[in-house]
């Protein structure tokens, strides 16, 4: 009977399901209709589009699934996670959508149906990851989502670049995750179980030691830390980024990053904290040091994103550091440990996704018409492709966070909390970061604009598809610069259960 | 007054005609030139209605009741429950007699800075487009009284004076566009610090009696609307404060700009082209010193008392190293830069002193430097025009076949020095009476004193090294002023004599407001009511 | 000694060695064949924990699959890679230092807590229990399981298989 | 000699561990620090099934270690197909550039 509850249990994941049939479509027009592109698109766009409403629909409620015989649930469909869930199939369509511009290998429109079945397996392991309560469930949601990612790093095939950094994604994510896995059984063994609730129960109760747990907690920050390439584990980021075909470095850099974050949150908010508030600030269940911990990773991240991006010729490169530097910047809201943190941290990853989805598109597009990422061929572009220049200065001056864009709000957000939190050095490290990183942000635009051309940009031109897409972009992040509203509200949603 | 938006129509008029420019084809030039002069012209007719409906009883500086043209909407309202209280982010927009003076200098000099834009060839349409914006960001900052929306225009203004000085400017354009860019949102640092602490830590009260952390300048000022526990409160045994009060004033010094944070001035005036330089020192050099006054002094006047004597001593810094640099130059635009400098040292001196006579005496000569400083620009501009050099030794003997051209520059260089007569003396002596009246800053105004006579003299050598002697052969086919070159000389020079002979008309613009400034500065007590409240 | 303390010993040296030689070995050949002899020594550590189905399972997908492909990954890219087969090592001293640091911090931290020190014989896990947990509580970590593994099979085909030019 | 206990277990776990994070950071070739990667992860498999064993949790690590060695042969299949397409990008395209990313 628990078998039949279990099943009916199964049902209730329908943004899930979906999902899995859509893959299972895809792979079914893949093997027997030979491929055909646009049955693809339309097929594989309306299954988001459905996930999309579907998750929309289920954004503020809360559901217990997979209870199994100790009481405790195994997933659970809340808010926070569908957020999550949002932003990676938000992704997900856009990457999709950049998918048919990219001109970089001619097999890769071939393989196009590959493409899509494993990035929506990569969404899909987000979203195991967004709502599981369990370590080994978590873990293998955390897999799907990587071991996808390898291949999907490593799709343009005839490019030795994109294997050699496909590869060492694979290495290097395999061992990070094997940290990681060693430190739940460390959790394992400290608890006896692999269920969040019950974890947190034990740990609750006081009765275990702290250097044992510190260590499992470490070894767990080193999965996390990789997946959204933070600081010690950010070194693969840079030539991941370069190598792998540009639309999916824009998915890596957004959704790959969401499943890193939503993982950090629910460890934070669920297994290693207080449920809920003691005036506005989080309270661990045993005394670690968390906010020492968060600290660290943060300023590592963000200084060393920030002052390698620096000397970068190559836009991919550099935009693989400024996310680096951006994982600093959202660590530090989480680090503040208080309610204006956690939700500044949702708002700046909703712009974080506008923004650098936009700025990777811009890459694509204009690599399809001079062919290189290099900035020194970026000369003269402001003026033979002015909608495009202008759209990725609007990201990038985002990105660097000055107003009236969106990105200031986002790290405003985290400089309120973390003023909130009396970390006002951090706060000010934080900002000089952003100043830093205004140098590099301006260089590309010196280059699109001030730096004359060394040699005739030819043929270089703008279509219509590109542009409506750098639009669609691009305009809401300045409107969200201005009326940020809605993204707050939205934010505040996702952490109806957290928030006091 | 009424309800006619006449505060955001002012500031965003050059949007207006931002969005007209971009729609246009690149190829109609003169089109996309007239848009930005009409949409300037605009500004000042708009400024002028401001001025003439202006009440001149009316105080502001810190109370809501008393500014003029108020026009508040809520912006961002969002209701947080309890993680961060409301949160309520007003459009905010009021002018009083410390704002007037700036807004009807940023008027008038964005309108002769597009006249003086008229020979710009290079990617026309970009530098319209990027020269309203910075118009608008310009006017933003001296009407917003919600420190949110001001940090915003204060930043809007950042982006397209990169660009402008990047694209448009001299051979080493690149290198003073990104110093000035890293000088100024290095600044913006603190700004927004202090901003966000002071958010956190005052309070208003509606009308439901629910209260909510708020932007509001006006509410920051005063001392009953702070919170027990907030960061930059009072009642804060850290007393953060100073430290706040550090950190923005080094923002807006950055601005000013004051020595030992001057260093981007000269090489952005150097490598601008003429009408940025004349917008740069005409008005953006203001928005330091209005941004102390406005905030530091109204927000922090407990630590301003304290800290007077520093203020004065960077104003006496100012003054004299300023004019020292300003002597050893070679480069016509560079002296005038350092020339600036020191003018603006006068400025922080008459701040020091914190009395009517002294605080009048700044924020005239806030206004008095904009106009005095944008001739001179202009008129290096016009030999740089014609000869397309700029070294002061290359030029001798201008006025031989100048005359006229010389004449407005002699006009210039007397106000510039302080001539009686011409609206520079009103404001230095103001400025000097002021600061002279005040025991503990008297012996700094003594030897700022001695900047006058520094100024006199790179001036007069300057005057003498390029328009008197004999003239360079090199330069004998030069023709004297245009009809456009008149149209941006005429007024400035009109308005120096006019506010030399009667500097009332602009000092009964702001009397009321500079009184209850200093009112403000020297009678708020935060200390007491913190003690009173322990 | 008991006979079951010198089995135990017999597999933790094979395994710890063999590991040991795994990473330390100049050349690729003979540490993936180490390799091989560190699984089966886990695999007869499985065995002493009463987890016999683990041991199988062990070898099975760890001799027989995971080490055959890793195999190929020597064989093919000895000759492609410039360090060939010798393999150069870096951070030497960082790496011996940090990692024995780890070591004996590990080793210290679960000996020095005292955790489950009960060494009577404990009842062995019935398959039936591991089946059911699987089938039953964790259905919808299994199902998971099949789409990572369909996954994994598309991604390898994808990547690996010929492209016609 | 003693008998043998749980921490026997984790010692060798803790070597084995400690042993393919060496790898991983002394190494630079990537077939070798998968090796690493295997050895890290029996590992995490020993200290599962000895603290299920020892401290009688039941099933729950035996359903980790097999979930773990499921997803070890995933992530080593995805290897193959990369380290083969390796070797022919380099065999065809040029087989004397190796090392085309720098650090």
């Amino acid at each position: 009977m628990e078998l039949t509850q279990n099943l009916h249990d199964l049902l209730s994941l329908r943004a899930e399901l979906v999902l899995t049939a859509v893959i299972l479509l895809l792979l079914g027009i893949e093997l027997f209709s030979k491929g055909n592109k646009t049955l693809l698109r339309v097929v594989s766009l309306t299954g988001i589009g459905v996930v999309l409403i579907l998750l929309f629909g289920e954004s503020s409620t809360a559901q217990k699934l997979f209870i199994g015989s100790n009481g405790v649930p195994l997933m659970i469909i809340e808010p926070l996670g569908t957020f999550a869930k949002i932003i990676a199939s938000i992704s997900a369509l856009f990457t999709i959508l950049f998918m048919g511009i990219n001109r970089e290998d001619s097999t890769m429109v071939r393989r196009e149906g590959e493409f899509m079945v494993l990035l929506l397996c990569t969404v899909l392991g987000v979203f195991f990851l967004s709502s599981s309560y369990d370590l080994i469930l978590l873990y293998t949601g955390f897999e799907l989502l990587s071991i996808s990612s390898y291949a999907l790093a490593g799709y343009n095939k005839r490019s030795s670049q994109s294997s050699e950094a496909s590869l060492k994604y694979l290495v290097y994510g395999a061992a990070s995750s094997a940290i990681m896995i060693y430190g739940i059984s460390i959790l394992y063994g400290l608890t006896g179980t692999t269920n969040i609730f019950i974890i947190q129960a034990i740990l609750g109760s006081g009765a275990l030691s702290g250097a044992l747990l510190l260590m499992a907690i470490v070894f767990l920050l080193a999965g996390i830390a990789f997946k959204i390439s933070a600081f010690p584990f950010h070194f693969w980021t840079p030539d991941v980024y370069e190598g792998a075909p540009t639309h999916f470095t824009a998915y890596l850099s957004v959704a790959s990053k969401i499943g890193g974050f939503i993982l950090l949150l629910r460890l934070i908010l669920d297994l290693f904290f207080r449920k809920g508030f003691n005036s506005e600030i989080l309270q661990p269940v045993s005394d670690l040091p968390w906010n020492d911990i968060l600290i660290f990773i943060s300023i590592g991240s963000m200084t060393i994103g920030n002052l390698v991006a620096l000397w970068q010729k190559n836009i991919k490169r550099l935009l693989a550091y400024s996310s680096i530097a951006h994982a600093g910047y959202l660590l530090a809201g989480i680090a503040a440990l208080n309610s204006t943190g956690l939700v500044a941290v949702l708002v700046y990853f909703a712009f974080y996704l506008l923004m650098n989805m936009g700025a990777f598109l811009v890459v694509i597009l204009i690599k399809n018409e001079i062919h290189s990422e290099m900035l020194e061929d970026y000369n003269g572009i402001g003026s033979k492709l002015p909608l495009y220049a202008i759209a990725l200065s609007i990201f990038l001056v985002s990105l660097t966070g000055l107003p009236p864009t969106a990105g200031f709000i986002g790290k405003f957000y985290i400089l309120m909390a973390l003023v909130n939190a009396d970390l006002v050095l951090l706060a000010f490290f934080l900002f000089l970061n952003s100043v830093i990183s205004l140098y590099y942000y301006v260089r590309v635009m010196k280059h699109l604009f001030i730096s004359k051309p060394e040699k005739e940009l030819g043929e270089a031109k703008q279509n219509v598809y590109g542009g409506v897409l750098t639009l669609v972009l691009a305009v809401p992040t300045i409107i969200f610069g201005i009326f940020f509203t809605p993204i707050l509200r939205l934010a505040e949603a996702a952490l109806k259960f957290y928030l006091p | 007054m009424s309800s006619f938006p006449m505060l955001t129509l002012l500031t965003f008029l050059p949007i207006i005609g931002m969005v007209i420019v971009m729609m246009l084809p690149k190829e109609k030039r003169s089109l996309i030139k007239i848009t930005t002069l009409v949409a300037t012209g605009l500004q000042v007719v708009l400024a002028g209605f401001m001025w003439a409906g202006f009440n001149y009883s009316q105080a502001g500086i810190n109370n809501p009741a008393t500014f003029q043209f108020v026009e508040r909407i809520p912006w961002i309202t969002f209701d947080s429950g309890s993680w961060l209280g409301m949160i309520k982010i007003d459009y905010f927009l009021g002018v009083d007699g410390l704002s007037a003076p700036m807004v009807l200098l940023t008027a008038l000099i964005s309108f002769i800075a597009a006249i003086s834009s008229w020979n710009i060839e290079r990617s026309v349409k970009g530098y319209f487009a990027l020269f309203l914006l910075l118009d608008t960001g310009m006017m933003g900052t001296f009407l917003a009284l919600d420190f949110f929306l001001f940090y915003v225009f204060w930043e809007i203004m950042l982006l397209p004076m990169y660009f402008l000085i990047g694209i448009w400017g001299g051979p080493r354009k690149e290198y003073a566009a990104i110093k000035f860019f890293i000088y100024t949102l290095f600044g913006s640092v603190f700004i927004l610090l202090v901003m966000i602490g002071l958010y956190l830590s005052v309070n208003e009260v509606t009308g439901e009696g629910a209260t909510f952390h708020t932007f509001n300048i006006l509410s920051m000022m005063n001392p009953s609307n702070y919170t027990q526990d907030g960061i930059l409160s009072p009642f804060n045994p850290d007393n953060l404060r100073f430290i706040a009060f550090i950190g923005l004033f080094v923002g807006f010094a950055i601005k000013i700009p004051m020595f030992p944070f001057h260093t981007w001035l000269p090489d952005a005036h150097v490598e601008a082209p003429t009408p940025i330089s004349v917008i740069l020192a005409g008005v953006l050099l203001k928005l330091g010193a209005y941004g102390i006054i406005r905030f530091n002094y109204s927000i922090f006047p407990e630590i301003t008392r304290e800290l007077v004597w520093w203020i004065a001593l960077f104003g006496m810094i100012n003054i004299i190293y300023g004019a020292f640099c300003a002597m050893a130059q070679k480069d016509f635009k560079k002296l005038i830069a350092y020339s600036s400098v020191s003018h603006m040292g006068y400025v922080l001196l008459g701040m020091a002193s914190l009395n009517e006579v002294g605080l009048g005496g700044a924020v005239l000569q806030m206004f008095n430097h904009g106009t005095i400083t944008a001739m001179l620009f202009l008129l290096v501009g016009v030999v740089y025009d014609r000869t397309h050099t700029r070294g002061l030794n290359d030029f001798g003997g201008l006025a031989n076949n100048l005359p006229v051209y010389t004449g407005f520059a002699i006009v210039a260089f007397f106000a510039a020095i302080g001539l009686p007569g011409l609206s520079g003396f009103i404001s230095e002596s103001f400025v000097f009476l002021g600061a002279f009246k005040v025991e503990s800053i008297r012996l700094l105004t003594i030897i700022s004193a001695a900047g006058i006579v520094l100024g006199a003299g790179y001036m007069l050598w300057t005057m003498q090294r390029v328009y008197l002697g004999k003239l360079n052969e090199k330069w004998t086919d030069l023709k004297d002023l245009d009809f456009r070159e008149y149209t941006m000389l005429v007024p400035l020079a009109v308005i120096v004599f006019l506010l030399g002979i009667f500097p009332s008309i602009m000092l009964d613009l702001m009397n009321t407001s500079i009184n209850e400034l200093v009112n403000q500065v020297t009678k708020t007590d935060f200390h007491s009511i913190m003690s009173g409240m322990k | 000694m008991t006979y079951y303390s010198l089995v135990f010993w017999l597999f933790a040296l094979i395994t710890v060695g063999s590991a040991f030689i795994v990473v330390m070995s100049k050349n690729l050949i003979y540490s993936v064949f180490s390799l091989l002899l560190t699984f089966f020594g886990v695999a007869g550590l499985y065995v002493l924990l009463s987890a016999d189905f683990i041991a199988i399972v062990q070898l099975i997908v760890y001799v027989g699959g995971i080490l055959i492909v890793l195999i190929f990954g020597v064989m093919l890219t000895g000759s492609v890679l410039t360090e060939g087969l010798k393999t150069n090592v870096t951070n030497m001293l960082l790496g011996s230092v940090a990692t024995g640091a780890l070591a004996g911090l590990l080793i210290l931290l679960f000996t020095n807590n005292n955790l489950y020190p009960n060494t009577q014989v404990l009842t062995p896990v019935p398959l039936k229990d591991i089946s059911r947990l699987f089938i039953v509580d964790y259905l919808v970590l299994f199902e998971l399981l099949g789409v990572l593994l369909l996954a994994a099979l598309i991604g390898a085909a994808s990547i690996g298989r010929k492209e016609k030019v | 000699m003693t008998e043998i206990t749980l921490y026997h277990f984790l010692v060798i776990s803790s070597l084995l561990f400690s042993l393919g994070l060496y790898a991983m950071i002394t190494r630079r070739n990537s077939i070798l620090i998968l090796m690493g990667v295997e050895l890290m992860l029996n590992a995490a498999n020993i200290n599962f099934v000895a603290f299920s064993h020892f401290g009688n949790f039941g099933a729950s690590g035996h359903l980790s270690a097999l979930v773990i060695i499921v997803l070890a042969a995933a992530e080593a299949a995805i290897a193959l197909a990369i380290v083969l397409n390796i070797y022919r990008t380099f065999n065809t395209v040029n087989a004397d550039e190796a090392d085309k990313l720098k650090e």
